[in-house]
């Protein structure tokens, strides 16, 4: 990071010359909206392959071993076991590496970090477009593991040794799991470098008088994200690179065979994967946050405790990695120590609930497509966040502990949280994105589906989990006692292929209005954040002018002004923005 | 829980689960009643301006204390469970000490001769995938694993535990019912995951013994 | 809704607070290097963790004096530091404008280049004994830990090499940034030697 | 860059002497036959002396401004929360 390679304009807030050709406009580009949007456009991609993957899985268990037309040539159409454990696996792997993660701190992240502060770009443009890229071959070398000798890696998301570290334990142990070690080692490696930009953008780039707390809840979530990844994701990389050693190096790092300890690297991945439950939830809640006061027309309520919880999250975060483990054999004395401060985590996220009930509290509420999907997230929210609660508690844990209760639970949170604040994001800022709103009866009409089919597909989970139905089994009906389960599973599994045809919905809608929607006003939802200050779509350097900030984000009705919002950088005449009450929460 | 429960501390585990589900169910009912409340009271009214409220200090403070003071209540209230399931152990003399080790795609239960001890010569290896114990008696069953990792559910009992290569660990449990009850497989263990079915027979102490016996004459 | 705001029309008005940067000075570069070296921080921290509770929960662990040349690795510790200091007063002569900084810099990456030929020998001495990553735990850790601090070094030469080249044809001259930011990298590699050298040869 | 008194002269080769000697003074303690913990603890206490050293100075974390400090300092009282646990599921289940 020499001085000549961060160009910063003489305004201070970064910059760089318009590029004129089209690799450097929409390929190669280092204009953090261009790679935003690649990132949005790639990852909606995998998030096709992945819900397609969720398809097969459903199907295998409401008829397991029954054909799939098309499907699986070499079996006769049959997935067989090995099949179902590479599917579950890659289903997991690409859901919260290749769509969670890089959508929200990826997409949304790169997209409104320079607009929402008030700068022209990202500090380190260029490092940004490599953080880009390297995605490219990740999402490359996992696509290859389909097509290589024994398959994609078949030990699980977590890919627990020996399992992942032994070449012929399960066949796609070979090639399929290193392929799934180097794809996540890519994958770190440009997590880190968006997150070094962003950290560096949000601290150093802001626009004049955009103090810390005035900066939108968006903002904050996904800084606080970003060093969620900075600190957490470099021990996932110094365990990925351990396994490695283990499957080609001959070490026994994790093997028991040679005195390793298979346990360590459920500590490390942990250690990592938990503070990533977070990485894939936090931005979600900034999101809903800005979207429930915008259509609310009203300030969200109590913003420093917002701002307070979404840091205790992240700091109880990496202290609650162990209740990942209550069952695995680790110390018990730590299950008591990992119980406590899970338990106390739930309170963070509860102030939030509470919060965003009190935004919408005596709120003036517009039922938009972005707004729907914000309030679902918060409904769905709450029911992750409770179920969280039983699997915190170490003795139901025994019990709940791998089975469907906790697939329950994590989609409740990733899909009914984190994917609604995703759509919430899309429908709130395709207008910015792209200059052409979303068509909304289509929005409302995907959303509707979505919703009950949601439910529909993913509370029976918590019924399977309390029955005790085992996660990963090829055939749970094998068992008695799960027998009288099947006719359940089938109804979710109905469920979910409307489910994922319901997707169609918002990809036909996504793509219609790209190119038909009508054309969007600079700040068509009447909001107050700085990325409303400039055209939709933001010029090259996005804004004309940097703008001024003279107070936070949220002064919707304030009752200075006729209109029921007041943007960040308006000047109000004769009022100097010390006469703007201060909240009475703070 | 819908599994029914045999074993001692079945019934805590379950009625901590309902202690939850009323709590998290109080707090589901009025957090989700008080979005569909307001959603319907506040929607857009024309003409109609939201409240210029930024908080209030004195709320703040009471969804902070309550819910912290519920969740910390229910994190020690369950110590005592998780205490009496896995931290302390019954005494080797007064429990039936037996070993299960867990392979690619089975378990191998082993017996204790007439000993009584596990380790000796007259250890008795019983056949795969059959764990027979005596009912209202405490059993130690040391876990181990061969291969890869494995987990040890018995739903019937309230019991789950990894099997760990290289690292055997304890767990106890006293059945209270006569019968025939499954064990499942809960870690991802191979393609042969989802068969790795075995089954727990609660017999009469005599039974036991005769049962014993008999695979001890094979 | 339709938006009324006008567009990119700002006039700057009084600022009554908040206006001052947070950090007045502060480099975004100089921001940045800092964040690497902090992730940095906790991929070592991976390693030397799984290192720690390997070897702490081993029933035999060589004894370290007898199986690795302690003098030849102390005196290498002694390079490492003498080419941290090279570091920081190339830094310094640079900030003085003093053209001296090139050759401190030069310095840096011949020192860097010798401790790592030692280290390289060291790595040859053990294999000659028979113990290779695939050995024992002993084996396997020693070399991670110590090949990827190596692997650290050897990257900063290059980066080294890389400031002395363009310091050789002129820059720095006003702004000796480009200097501080290899100095920064080239010290955390240095601190991350000293707790090896403590962990890996002397407990 | 930021520093704002870089014409003054910064105690460069004090710290050098500083780190040399408290080098010799590690490996003499290895090399003494006492109590192992007490060694262990002694050798710990040297190394995080030189590591803080070079931080303070030769990173210039003394003179410079203080979030550099926090960034560096932040991740290590996540990496001795690690190391505990570690630790004491290593000691606690160790069999």
């Amino acid at each position: 990071m020499d001085s000549e390679t961060a160009t910063i304009s003489a305004d201070g807030h970064g910059g760089h010359p318009a590029p004129t050709s089209f690799w450097r406009k929409y390929i190669f580009s280092v204009d953090h909206k261009v790679i935003g949007i690649q990132f949005l456009f790639t990852s909606l991609f995998f998030a096709l392959i992945g819900g397609a993957l969720a398809m097969l899985i459903r199907t295998q268990l409401a008829w397991p071993f029954r054909e799939v037309p098309g499907f699986f040539p070499t079996s006769g159409g049959v997935m067989l076991p090995e099949a179902y454990i590479a599917m579950v696996t890659m289903h997991g792997t690409i859901m919260i590496f290749f769509v969670i993660i890089p959508i929200l701190s990826g997409a949304f992240g790169n997209f409104l970090i320079p607009l929402m502060v008030g700068a022209r770009d990202m500090a380190f443009p260029r490092l940004n477009m490599y953080s880009y890229w390297i995605m490219v071959p990740a999402f490359l070398v996992m696509l290859a593991a389909f097509f290589v000798e024994g398959g994609t890696a078949a030990a699980g998301w977590t890919s627990y040794p020996p399992l992942s570290a032994l070449a012929d334990m399960v066949p796609g142990s070979g090639m399929g799991q290193t392929l799934w070690i180097v794809s996540l080692l890519l994958v770190g490696t440009s997590s880190l470098m968006g997150a070094i930009n962003y950290i560096t953008t949000i601290v150093l780039m802001r626009a004049k008088g955009l103090t810390t707390f005035r900066l939108p809840l968006t903002i904050w979530a996904l800084f606080i994200t970003a060093i969620l990844v900075l600190l957490a994701t470099p021990v996932l990389t110094s365990a990925l690179i351990l396994l490695l050693l283990d499957r080609g190096m001959g070490t026994h790092f994790f093997l028991p065979d040679g005195g390793g300890n298979p346990i360590l690297w459920q500590h490390l991945f942990w250690f990592y994967s938990h503070p990533a439950v977070y990485i894939m939830i936090l931005p979600a809640m900034g999101i809903t946050s800005d979207v429930i006061s915008t259509f609310a027309r009203k300030p969200l309520f109590g913003y420093r405790p917002m701002v307070y919880s979404i840091m205790a999250i992240a700091g109880l975060g990496f202290i609650v990695w162990g209740h990942h483990m209550f069952v695995s054999g680790m110390s018990p004395v730590l299950g008591v120590t990992f119980m406590t401060s899970t338990m106390m985590i739930a309170l963070p996220s509860a102030i939030k609930t509470f919060n965003w009930l009190g935004t919408l509290w005596g709120g003036n509420i517009h039922f938009t497509s972005a707004m729907l999907n914000a309030i679902a997230f918060v409904a769905m929210f709450i029911i992750g966040g409770l179920t969280g609660v039983f699997a915190a508690a170490t003795p139901v844990d025994i019990f709940i502990h791998d089975t469907h209760w906790i697939v329950g639970h994590i989609h409740y949170v990733l899909f009914g949280g984190s994917l609604f604040g995703v759509f919430a994001g899309l429908y709130y800022w395709f207008p910015k994105m792209f200059g052409r709103m979303m068509d909304e009866r289509l929005g409302k009409i995907h959303f509707a589906l979505t919703f009950i089919t949601f439910n529909l597909v993913f509370f029976p989970m918590f019924i399977l989990g309390a029955s005790g139905m085992p996660r990963r089994l090829a055939d749970p009906y094998q068992y008695e006692f799960l027998a009288p389960l099947q006719g359940l599973n089938q109804f979710m599994t109905y469920s979910a292929f409307v489910l994922f045809l319901s997707q169609l919905i918002l990809i036909g809608n996504f793509a219609w209005s790209l190119f038909r929607g009508r054309q969007a006003a600079a700040n068509p939802w009447q909001a107050n954040t700085l990325e409303w200050a400039t055209t939709s779509p933001p010029p090259h350097d996005n804004f004309e002018t940097i703008p001024v900030v003279y107070r936070g984000a949220y002064e919707y009705a304030s009752p200075l002004i006729a209109e029921d919002y007041l943007p960040q950088h308006r000047w109000l005449d004769g009022a100097t923005p010390t006469t703007v009450p201060q909240p009475a929460g703070d | 829980m819908t599994v029914e429960s045999i074993s001692t501390f079945g019934n805590e585990v379950d009625s901590l689960f309902l202690i939850i589900l009323i709590v998290t169910g109080f707090a589901f009912v009025l957090t989700e009643g008080l979005l569909i409340y307001f959603l319907i009271r506040y929607r857009h009214r024309d003409g109609s301006k939201a409240r210029y409220i930024h908080g209030n200090r004195q709320v703040e403070i009471l969804w902070t204390l309550v819910p912290g003071l519920m969740l910390f209540g229910l994190a020690i209230y369950q110590t005592g469970a998780w205490q009496l399931i896995r931290q302390i152990l019954p005494a080797e003399s007064e429990a039936l000490v037996i070993a299960v080790e867990a392979r690619q795609f089975e378990w191998h239960p082993t017996y204790p001769g007439a000993d009584g001890r596990l380790g000796t010569d007259d250890d008795i290896e019983a056949p795969i995938n059959v764990i027979q114990v005596p009912v209202n008696r405490k059993v130690i069953v040391r876990l181990s694993a061969d291969d890869v990792l494995h987990s040890f559910f018995v739903p019937a009992l309230r019991v789950k535990q990894d099997a760990v290569p290289g690292r055997p660990i304890s767990l106890w449990f006293e059945a209270t019912k006569v019968g025939q009850y499954e064990i499942a497989c809960t870690e991802l263990c191979g393609l042969g995951h989802y068969r790795m079915r075995a089954f727990l027979t609660v017999a009469e102490p005599a039974d036991f013994e005769a049962w014993l016996a008999e695979i001890e004459a094979r | 809704m339709s938006g009324t705001m006008s567009v990119g029309a700002v006039r700057e008005h009084p600022l009554p607070e908040g206006t001052e940067q947070p950090f007045p000075g502060l480099s975004t570069e100089k921001f940045a290097v800092w964040l690497f070296l902090a992730s940095e921080v906790m991929f070592f921290a991976g390693l030397i963790v799984a290192y720690l509770t390997i070897r702490y929960s081993s029933p035999s662990w060589p004894v370290v004096s007898e199986v690795l040349n302690v003098p030849l690795v102390a005196a290498n510790t002694f390079i490492l530091i003498v080419s941290s200091v090279t570091m920081v007063l190339a830094f310094d002569r640079a900030e003085r404008g003093e053209a001296q900084f090139r050759y401190f810099l030069l310095a840096t990456a011949v020192l860097g280049t010798i401790f790592v030929t030692i280290q390289a020998v060291e790595w040859a001495e053990l294999m000659g004994e028979g113990i290779h990553i695939s050995t024992n735990l002993f084996g396997a850790t020693f070399y991670t830990l110590t090949g990827f601090h190596g692997a650290h070094v050897s990257g900063g030469v290059i980066w080294v090499l890389i400031v002395t080249i363009k310091a050789f044809r002129g820059r720095y001259a006003k702004n000796p940034l480009g200097v501080e930011l290899v100095g920064l990298y080239w010290h955390f590699v240095d601190v991350v030697w000293i707790i090896l050298f403590t962990i890996l040869y002397l407990i | 860059m930021a520093t704002t008194d870089h014409k003054q002269r910064r105690p460069y080769l004090q710290v050098f002497a500083a780190l040399t000697v408290l080098t010799a003074i590690e490996v003499g303690v290895a090399a003494l036959a006492i109590d192992k913990t007490v060694q262990i603890v002694v050798l710990l206490a040297l190394a995080a002396a030189k590591a803080t050293l070079v931080a303070l100075f030769f990173m210039h974390l003394r003179y410079d401004h203080h979030i550099l400090a926090i960034i560096g300092g932040f991740p290590l009282l996540l990496v001795v929360i690690m190391i505990v646990i570690l630790m004491a599921d290593r000691v606690s289940s160790g069999q």
